[in-house]
């Protein structure tokens, strides 16, 4: 059901092997390593390894396991989170990671530092204070209560990193070198733009509590190298000139496990799906009705034959298959292009000459953004734009335009944004007033989210969450999903990695069969 | 001549403050702005923090006081911080810069080889059609798209032959590949430039003069005709700094190089003005250096320029 | 006046050896035509022997057989060659290589661009002794010394400091000199001088030729000279051949060739180069240069001179570097007559004539032109004098547009004064054509498409078109052969009687001068040192300066044998 | 990117500009040559522009020289390689690669074409102004064109691009200004030596005014080696453009672009090879076309 349990549990056969050097490619370098900033792959990848966080979120059970925290509690109203610190844990500059230390770190997240200009960290809405209140206890205070706050401590975005960090500016905490964590391995050298390399560290002892591996990493060290050009990426695999890499597209995975390499999909559990969000302030999206005929008219089923591959899991819902409070709705949103027709027509919008719908004299012409950094963005959104011609519609893709991308991250007249986002903090923060996703107020959605964020109860706060998903997908079609998140990586035979439920691959437990 | 050199080197000190400007001016042009850029990789920034940020970097001053601003920084050698790196831009330049150098500077040498041997051997070489296969190759050169070419070179070498790696990691290959390829781009308007200015020394009559004293072909090609060409290849090769930024941005992209390349595109798309500002002052003094010394070694070339440049031409009053 | 005196060397017996032995030679360019076409000539050691001939008549073909060098696509294709025996014809590079430079020797004919511009004398001229290497000149110090040996042997001035110069320091007439020296180095026995002087004004022309006739004489070296003039022929070789259409039409002794050509063509160019002005025709000149012209048409025109400038100066850049190219020159040419100008170059002719023509505007000094002060005359006004007065450049390649039909360029002027409607203009076209002796369908054609005395001609009709009076020619013939330069001067007779057009002529060519003007002034280094009648500059100089002048003038022998008629 | 074009560099010596078939051992009788190449058909011109007018037909007409559809994928067919029927092969989606050059050809030369334009309209008023204003414009003008010059002219073009919408027109734009300083020197360069000629002084001297003059006379004698640039920087707009394209500067799709079609396929390179490889060979081909046009166009008509 995982997608990501198949590959891992390939990989966990037998017994791991002690040493060797692992290069990792991604797509691109980063350029800033605060650990805020870890918002993206690129540096989550990275920093997943070399920060620890409180809490581990672990994708066989579905549940928060205990790491540098071994226990958290809420007080009742869900505005008091308790963490009790684990003893011995030091960072790499012998310094202790205690609850000093943490909460410190939790201040820094719920405040940020003005005078590096480091902002405060989304998931920590309503922070107010973080206070040592034991020997080793720290405790949170919220000024709203938040059931889901604990869950925000799982995220790269929230890797501890030395108090003396936090002294440095805004250069300094962004410079890798400077980086000073906890986790199983340290910065050791780096060719700016080109690679970095990574040794472990021999006295790491503080795996999060269901790691297979609780000592210090199998691998002597990793080494960070970038490989945008995706038609590379496959080759460097099969060749063995690195270990890893991530971005496979998917014409390539066959071929790489013909040759007797691996291809992991590791799921990004802890990400929203990859889908469209509508800015439905826009005067061509603003009725609900051209959203979900945008919605149902998608055919999904044949963006995976033509585009994607098995890696890839079409979108039940605005969450991912594996995620908490996931309901499949795929159902309700199954393509029916004549249906989509009538709602466009119903919603006044009527084919024009050229194909086109137009109302009121104005064209249906939609223009979407994203990134070029996922591997299968650009061709599924290629497709998309035949698609929706067929319902006369005008899609304009820009994916892959990243002057675009950055400039329509908060231009809130570029229509469709194409996007998945982490969500540590719940639908919320994407969806919710003040959100990243939508720019725009939703005080209907906000309330949904109040009303989970103060239910202890994880039964009835699942309800609210199908209700929020069932909003933002059928109801208001918010969202044009289309697949489950997924991060394809490519490994050279004999490379064994297992990944996060934000797809980062776990260094600490990975080995490579010597030669 | 002290007072020529003088005379280009306040020229050469104007044309770099102008490049300096326009780049500022038209920087301006780009939408968004650098803060909110960097604040929403994170997050939907917050309007106020984007004004604290704005005021800590100064972009909320008028752009004149900016400007003046920046540029006074330069005198004290303040270029600036580059915000979508974190860094001093004299820090996040000052990191990659020795990859372009190394990149660059072969390529340079490369070009400058190659286009020397291939207009040699033509000019030697008896047989017809070697000439002929020879004066065409600079064409083909600049003809061909660096890119393509690197990304099927890549896909030959480092996959299907497997002797070159994938990553610059120093090896011989992974860095001659760029080199070559960078480097036959960049030679193709020096060695045209040389046919072409060949081909006219040996339309002089002084060529006859050497054959009937009974000089060989080689002696006249070597001793004579060269040195009466290179002038204007020498021009060619100052003005190809230019061609070798825009040259190493693309082969640095494809082979994956560090580079000012990358900076070059991190800070337009980032609209990182200081690093933008940073790169065009580089490229602009080294433009106007390179102009500047083949203007001040065109009198060793050819004897007759120091003459020549009093003497204007004015017919009709 | 006979300065050279030669030792006529045609005396040595025909059972001397021969040097070059040259038999029914065919040499072809491409696919076209023989250039060369069955030529047969022997040169004997020690003789000099003037090859003539029209433009494109092989000459220099025939120079560039001998030594090996035919341009481009150009090859012997048939006959012999042999030189000293040895054969020439099939000789490999390295052979050939061999015998340049030591046996063989070239002076070019431009001596601008014969040198290489970046290269010191110094260097160019030791590099013989380095391609040759000659026992006696293997160190640097010994190969300078004779390098410098050499060039005072021609008469070049400070030798030691010459040699360190680059080429563009010297005059035009010390570079040839140093070629001269270099060919002669190695004391070779033929030398091929093409053309040697045609590049260098009388007076350098003439002291370039002593030098050269004294080494030959020397080192008793055969000498083959190129030339077009037949004058400059006469004074310098004992046997001159003449070339037209690849074919040798005559090969005679100097003497007989003047005094008894046999060939048509010879016969026209002795003509040519030993024209005289015939008395009567001088005499009516004279009538009207005073302003009696019978029949009189218009009085006013005859009262005013069509030109007349005063204390004119003009200065050519500031402080060090000043110049000064017109030293208050004053002169007066009457209408209907033809005033020329000569000196040496630089001294200051064009400069003149541009001044006139309001082209340049003059530091001091008054120019009026048929009556009219136009010394400050701009714009519009300027327009209106160019009506009147016109100018011929020397060029005609350069003086037309090339992308222009002949009738486009002729019709120009009318064009832009808008006179007439587009058939008058048409019509006024093809009176001018006809009157300076173009066929009509030239109308049609271009530039290209024409010889270059034919473009000449279109030159002249479009100075005449809008009825200019005066005429400016700048060294208007030096661009042409000497049979064109003869139909285009009886042009311009003819059309000064018709028209009683004013001409103002600016030559090196003293013939010529001598032919077509009424009035001479001789300039020198910006100033008018002697003017008068064309009879009292010619026959009494009384300036140095002329005198050195008109003694550089070839033709002496010729002179001497054909008399004035 | 724009290398530029650098035959204003050579100075126009008085040397006669050799004949085709002429090697570098001809010496220097012009006249005959030139009129001989008068008369003689060349053959590099013929052999260079028919198969370039036959890829402006693409531009033109793409309907006649393709019936598959450049927009529109068949899900059944997608990356297949070259074949009778996908003379290119498909790309991801299943569209014809062929079909998506031969469409894409107007996309690419309407972008080429605004580039040449905009190096040409400015770069040749300024080189003309630079020539013939002369006194302090001359200097200013060449000072200015030596900060063009020192800007690399791909950050312009960056730049540029990054500021509007892309799209042809910005493209367009930003990679023309990159050639406006080859352009203005050709035109100073042409110009002066034009000026400098005698019937230049003639046609005034028969009463033409200065416009009139540069109107017959300068300008049409200047077109030709202008005309010559502008064909060959066609070329290197193309190149520019294609590698804007790569960087991911181009135009969005599905436009096909030429660049982008190459920027597209890069990806499967190892996949499927023609949907990078003969896209680029066409561009390669048109540019060196492009170059021999060029160049036969400048012999031509240099007079
Ligand atoms: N390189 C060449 N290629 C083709 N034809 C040539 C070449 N050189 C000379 N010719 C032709 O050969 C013929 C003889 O030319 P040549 O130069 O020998 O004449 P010339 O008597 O020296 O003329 P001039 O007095 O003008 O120097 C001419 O018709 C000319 O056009
Ligand atoms: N435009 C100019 N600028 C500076 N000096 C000039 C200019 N034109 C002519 N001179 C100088 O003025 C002097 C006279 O030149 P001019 O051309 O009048 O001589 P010329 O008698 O016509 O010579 P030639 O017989 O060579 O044509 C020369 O020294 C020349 O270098
Ligand atoms: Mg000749
Ligand atoms: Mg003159
Ligand atoms: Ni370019």
């Amino acid at each position: 059901q995982n997608p990501t349990t198949g590959p891992e549990s390939a990989a966990a056969s037998g017994e791991p092997v002690e040493g060797g050097h692992l290069v990792f490619a991604d797509v691109v370098p980063a350029p800033r390593w605060q650990t805020q900033s870890a918002t993206d792959y690129r540096q989550a990848n990275v920093l997943n390894s070399v920060l620890d966080r409180l809490t581990y979120y672990d994708a066989e059970t579905e549940t928060l396991v205990p790491w540098i925290a071994t226990d958290w509690s809420p007080n009742d109203d869900l505005t008091e989170w308790t963490f009790t610190i684990r003893e011995g844990v030091t960072f790499s500059d012998g310094t202790p990671l205690d609850a000093e230390a943490v909460a410190r770190n939790l201040q820094v997240f719920g405040e940020g530092i003005t005078d590096a200009q480091i902002q405060p960290n989304q998931d920590y809405k309503n922070f107010v204070s973080a206070e040592v209140t034991g020997d080793d206890q720290v405790t949170v205070t919220l000024s709203e209560p938040n059931a889901n706050f604990v869950r925000a401590t799982s995220s790269v975005t929230s890797g501890l990193v030395a108090p003396s960090v936090f002294e440095l500016d805004n250069a300094g905490q962004n410079d890798i070198a400077q980086v000073i964590g906890s986790g199983p391995f340290t910065f050791e050298s780096q060719v700016p733009d080109q690679e970095i390399v990574f040794t472990a560290r021999e006295d790491y002892a503080w795996a999060p509590e269901t790691a297979e591996n609780q000592g210090a990493p199998y691998l002597d060290g990793f080494t960070l190298r970038y490989l945008p050009e995706v038609g590379h990426r496959a080759g460097s695999v099969s060749t063995g000139q690195a270990d890893l890499v991530r971005g496979i597209q998917p014409v390539d995975e066959a071929t790489l496990e013909a040759a007797g390499h691996s291809v992991y999909a590791a799921a990004g559990t802890d990400l929203s799906s990859n889908h469209m969000a509508v800015r439905f302030e826009n005067e061509e999206v603003s009725d609900a009705r051209v959203r979900q005929a945008l919605q149902i008219g998608t055919n999904r089923e044949a963006i995976k034959q033509t585009v994607l591959s098995d890696s890839y899991q079409l979108s039940g819902s605005i969450l991912n298959h594996g995620a908490p409070g996931f309901v499949d709705l795929s159902e309700d949103f199954a393509y029916d292009p004549e249906r989509a027709k009538e709602l466009l027509d119903e919603a006044g919008w009527t084919v024009g000459s050229d194909g086109i719908r137009e109302k009121d004299g104005q064209r249906l012409e939609l223009t979407v953004s994203a990134s070029s950094n996922s591997v299968v963005i650009k061709p599924v959104f290629d497709l998309m734009v035949q698609q929706w011609a067929e319902l006369g519609v005008k899609l304009t893709s820009r994916a892959g335009d990243n002057t675009f991308f950055l400039q329509a991250q908060t231009d809130e007249t570029v229509p469709l944004y194409g996007t998945r986002a982490f969500s540590y903090g719940g639908l919320g923060p994407l969806y919710g007033s003040g959100g990243t996703l939508t720019l725009a107020d939703d005080p209907e959605f906000d309330e949904l989210v109040d009303r989970a964020n103060a239910e202890a109860d994880e039964d009835a706060r699942n309800e609210i969450l199908a209700e929020q998903q069932d909003y933002i997908v059928n109801e208001q079609a918010h969202a044009i999903v289309l697949w489950d998140e997924v991060q394809v990586y490519g490994a050279h035979s004999g490379t064994h990695v297992e990944f996060t439920t934000g797809a980062a691959p776990i260094f600490q437990g990975a080995w490579k069969e010597g030669e | 001549m002290a007072r020529y050199a003088l005379g280009r080197v306040g020229q050469a000190l104007i044309v770099i403050w102008l490049a300096y400007t326009v780049v500022f001016l038209s920087v301006q042009l780009l939408p968004s702005d650098p803060v909110t850029i960097f604040l929403s990789a994170d997050a939907a920034p917050d309007p106020a923090v984007v004004a604290a940020m704005q005021a800590q970097y100064g972009y909320d001053q008028p752009l004149i006081v900016q400007y003046l601003g920046q540029l006074a920084g330069l005198f004290v050698g303040d270029f600036g911080y580059a915000l979508s790196a974190g860094q001093t831009v004299v820090e996040r330049i000052g990191g990659v810069i020795g990859s372009t150098l190394e990149l660059a500077g072969w390529a340079f040498v490369f070009a400058v080889v190659l286009s020397f041997v291939l207009v040699s051997v033509a000019s030697l070489v008896k047989v017809r059609w070697v000439r002929a296969v020879l004066e065409a190759l600079p064409p083909l050169f600049s003809s061909v798209p660096v890119f393509w070419v690197g990304l099927i070179a890549l896909q030959v070498l480092s996959f299907q032959l497997g002797v070159m790696s994938i990553f610059p990691d120093g090896s011989f290959l992974s860095l001659t590949v760029p080199v070559v390829l960078l480097g036959a781009y960049v030679s193709a308007p020096i060695a045209q430039v040389l046919f072409k200015a060949i081909e006219q020394t040996y339309a002089q009559p002084f060529v006859d003069v050497l054959r009937a004293k009974g000089a060989s072909e080689t002696r006249i090609f070597f001793a004579h005709i060269l040195k009466n060409s290179v002038a204007p290849a020498f021009t060619v090769m100052a003005m190809a700094v230019g061609a070798l930024l825009a040259g190493s941005v693309i082969t640095e992209t494809v082979f994956s190089r560090s580079g000012l390349g990358q900076i070059v595109l991190q800070g337009v798309t980032a609209q990182d003005i200081p690093l933008v500002q940073g790169l065009v002052l580089i490229t602009a003094t080294a433009f106007v250096v390179f102009n500047l010394i083949v203007d001040l070694l065109h009198p060793l070339l050819d004897p007759r320029v120091l003459k020549a440049h009093p003497a204007a031409a004015g017919r009709t009053r | 006046m006979t300065i050279h005196t030669h030792s006529p060397a045609h005396t040595t017996a025909d059972s001397a050896p021969v040097l070059v032995d040259i038999q029914d030679l065919q040499v072809t360019y491409g696919d076209s035509s023989p250039a060369l076409d069955g030529v047969d000539l022997t040169i004997r050691p020690g003789e000099v022997v003037a090859l003539v001939g029209e433009s494109g008549s092989g000459k220099s073909t025939l120079t560039k057989a001998i030594i090996g060098l035919l341009s481009g696509s150009g090859r012997v294709t048939g006959g012999t060659l042999t030189f000293d025996g040895q054969d020439l014809v099939n000789a490999s590079t390295a052979e050939f290589r061999r015998v340049r430079g030591t046996r063989i020797g070239l002076v070019p004919q431009d001596p601008g661009a014969s040198l290489d511009p970046v290269r010191t004398i110094g260097y160019q001229l030791t590099e013989v002794f380095r391609i040759h290497p000659q026992k006696e000149l293997r160190s640097k110090e010994s190969q300078l010394a004779e390098a410098a040996r050499l060039l005072d042997l021609v008469g070049v001035d400070r030798p030691e400091q010459r040699l360190r110069q680059f080429p563009h320091e010297l005059s035009g007439g010390l570079k040839q000199r140093v070629l001269i020296a270099m060919a002669f180095a190695l004391k070779p026995d033929l030398l091929i001088a093409d053309e040697p002087t045609s590049a260098l004004d009388v007076t350098v022309q003439k002291r370039v030729l002593e030098v050269f006739d004294r080494l030959a004489k020397q080192t008793g070296t055969a000498v083959l000279f190129v030339t077009h003039d037949l004058a400059l022929a006469t004074d310098h070789a004992s046997r001159i051949v003449v070339l037209q259409n690849g074919r040798i039409v005559e090969d005679r002794d100097v003497r007989a060739i003047a005094t008894d050509p046999q060939h048509e063509y010879t016969k026209l160019l002795v003509d040519a180069a030993g024209q005289r002005t015939p008395a009567d025709d001088l005499l009516e000149r004279a009538l009207a240069a005073a302003g009696i012209k019978d029949p009189v048409p218009d009085l006013e025109a005859q009262l005013l001179p069509a030109v007349e400038v005063h204390g004119l100066t003009k200065v050519f850049g500031t402080g060090e570097a000043a110049r000064r190219a017109v030293d208050d020159v004053s002169f007066s040419v009457p209408a209907g007559t033809t005033f020329s100008l000569v000196g040496e170059s630089g001294s200051g002719k064009s400069t003149t004539a541009r001044l006139i023509l309001r082209l340049l505007h003059q530091d001091v000094g008054t120019v009026h032109v048929h009556g009219q002060d136009v010394s400050d005359l701009t714009g519009r006004q300027r327009r209106d004098l160019w009506k009147d007065l016109q100018l011929v450049y020397q060029n005609p390649d350069s003086a037309l547009d090339p992308r222009m039909s002949i009738e486009k360029i002729v019709s120009e002027p009318l064009d832009n004064h808008r006179i007439g409607t587009r058939a008058e203009r048409k019509a006024k076209v093809a009176e001018l054509l006809e009157q300076v002796n173009l066929p009509p369908r030239v109308a049609a054609a271009r530039p290209a498409e024409l010889s270059g005395g034919q473009r000449q001609r279109v030159a002249i009709a479009r100075a005449l078109v809008l009825g200019a009076r005066t005429i400016v020619l700048d060294e208007a013939l030096s661009a042409l052969d000497v049979l064109t330069q003869a139909q285009v001067l009886d042009l311009l007779d003819a059309l000064q009687r018709d028209l009683g057009l004013t001409y103002i002529f600016i030559s090196h060519d003293l013939h010529i001068v001598e032919q077509i003007s009424d009035r001479v002034g001789v300039m020198q280094a910006g100033r008018l040192v002697e003017s008068g009648t064309v009879r009292e500059i010619f026959d009494s100089p009384r300036e140095h300066h002329t005198q050195a002048l008109l003694a550089a003038n070839p033709g002496n022998l010729l002179r001497e044998l054909t008399p004035v008629h | 990117m724009a290398l530029g074009i650098v035959e204003d560099v050579v100075a126009h010596q008085p040397g006669p500009t050799a004949g085709p078939a002429a090697g570098p051992h001809d010496a220097n009788d012009l006249e005959p040559a030139r009129a001989r190449r008068r008369r003689r058909v060349d053959w590099a011109l013929l052999l260079s522009g028919l198969p370039l007018l036959l890829i402006l037909g693409f531009a033109f007409f793409p309907g006649v020289f393709t019936s598959q559809d450049p927009l529109n994928g068949i899900a059944t067919q997608v990356m297949q390689g070259p074949s009778g029927e996908h003379w290119f092969g498909t790309d991801h989606l299943g569209r014809d690669v062929f079909a998506r050059v031969v469409y894409g050809t107007s996309q690419t030369f309407l972008t080429a074409g605004l580039a040449v334009l905009v190096g040409l309209v400015v770069g040749s008023a300024l080189g003309l102004a630079s020539a013939t204003l002369g006194r302090w414009v001359d200097p200013v003008i060449m000072r200015l064109i030596d900060v063009l010059l020192a800007i690399p002219s791909f950050l312009i073009a960056l730049i540029i691009v990054t500021a509007s919408e892309p799209g042809p027109i910005s493209l367009g734009i930003g990679v023309g200004i990159g050639s406006i300083a080859t352009f203005a020197r050709l035109t100073r360069t042409e110009v002066m030596r034009i000026r400098a000629l005698d019937y230049v002084e003639a046609a005034h001297l028969n009463g033409g005014n200065a416009w009139s003059v540069a109107r017959r006379h300068v300008v049409p004698n200047a077109a030709g080696q202008i005309l010559s640039l502008l064909v060959v920087d066609f070329g290197v707009a193309i190149l520019a453009i294609s590698s804007l394209g790569f960087l991911g500067f181009g135009a969005p799709p599905p436009t096909p672009e030429w660049g982008l079609i190459i920027a597209e396929g890069r990806q499967y390179l190892g996949a499927a090879w023609w949907m990078t490889t003969l896209p680029g060979l066409v561009i390669v081909l048109t540019v060196v076309l492009l170059g021999i046009f060029g160049r036969c166009v400048q012999k031509q008509l240099r007079f």
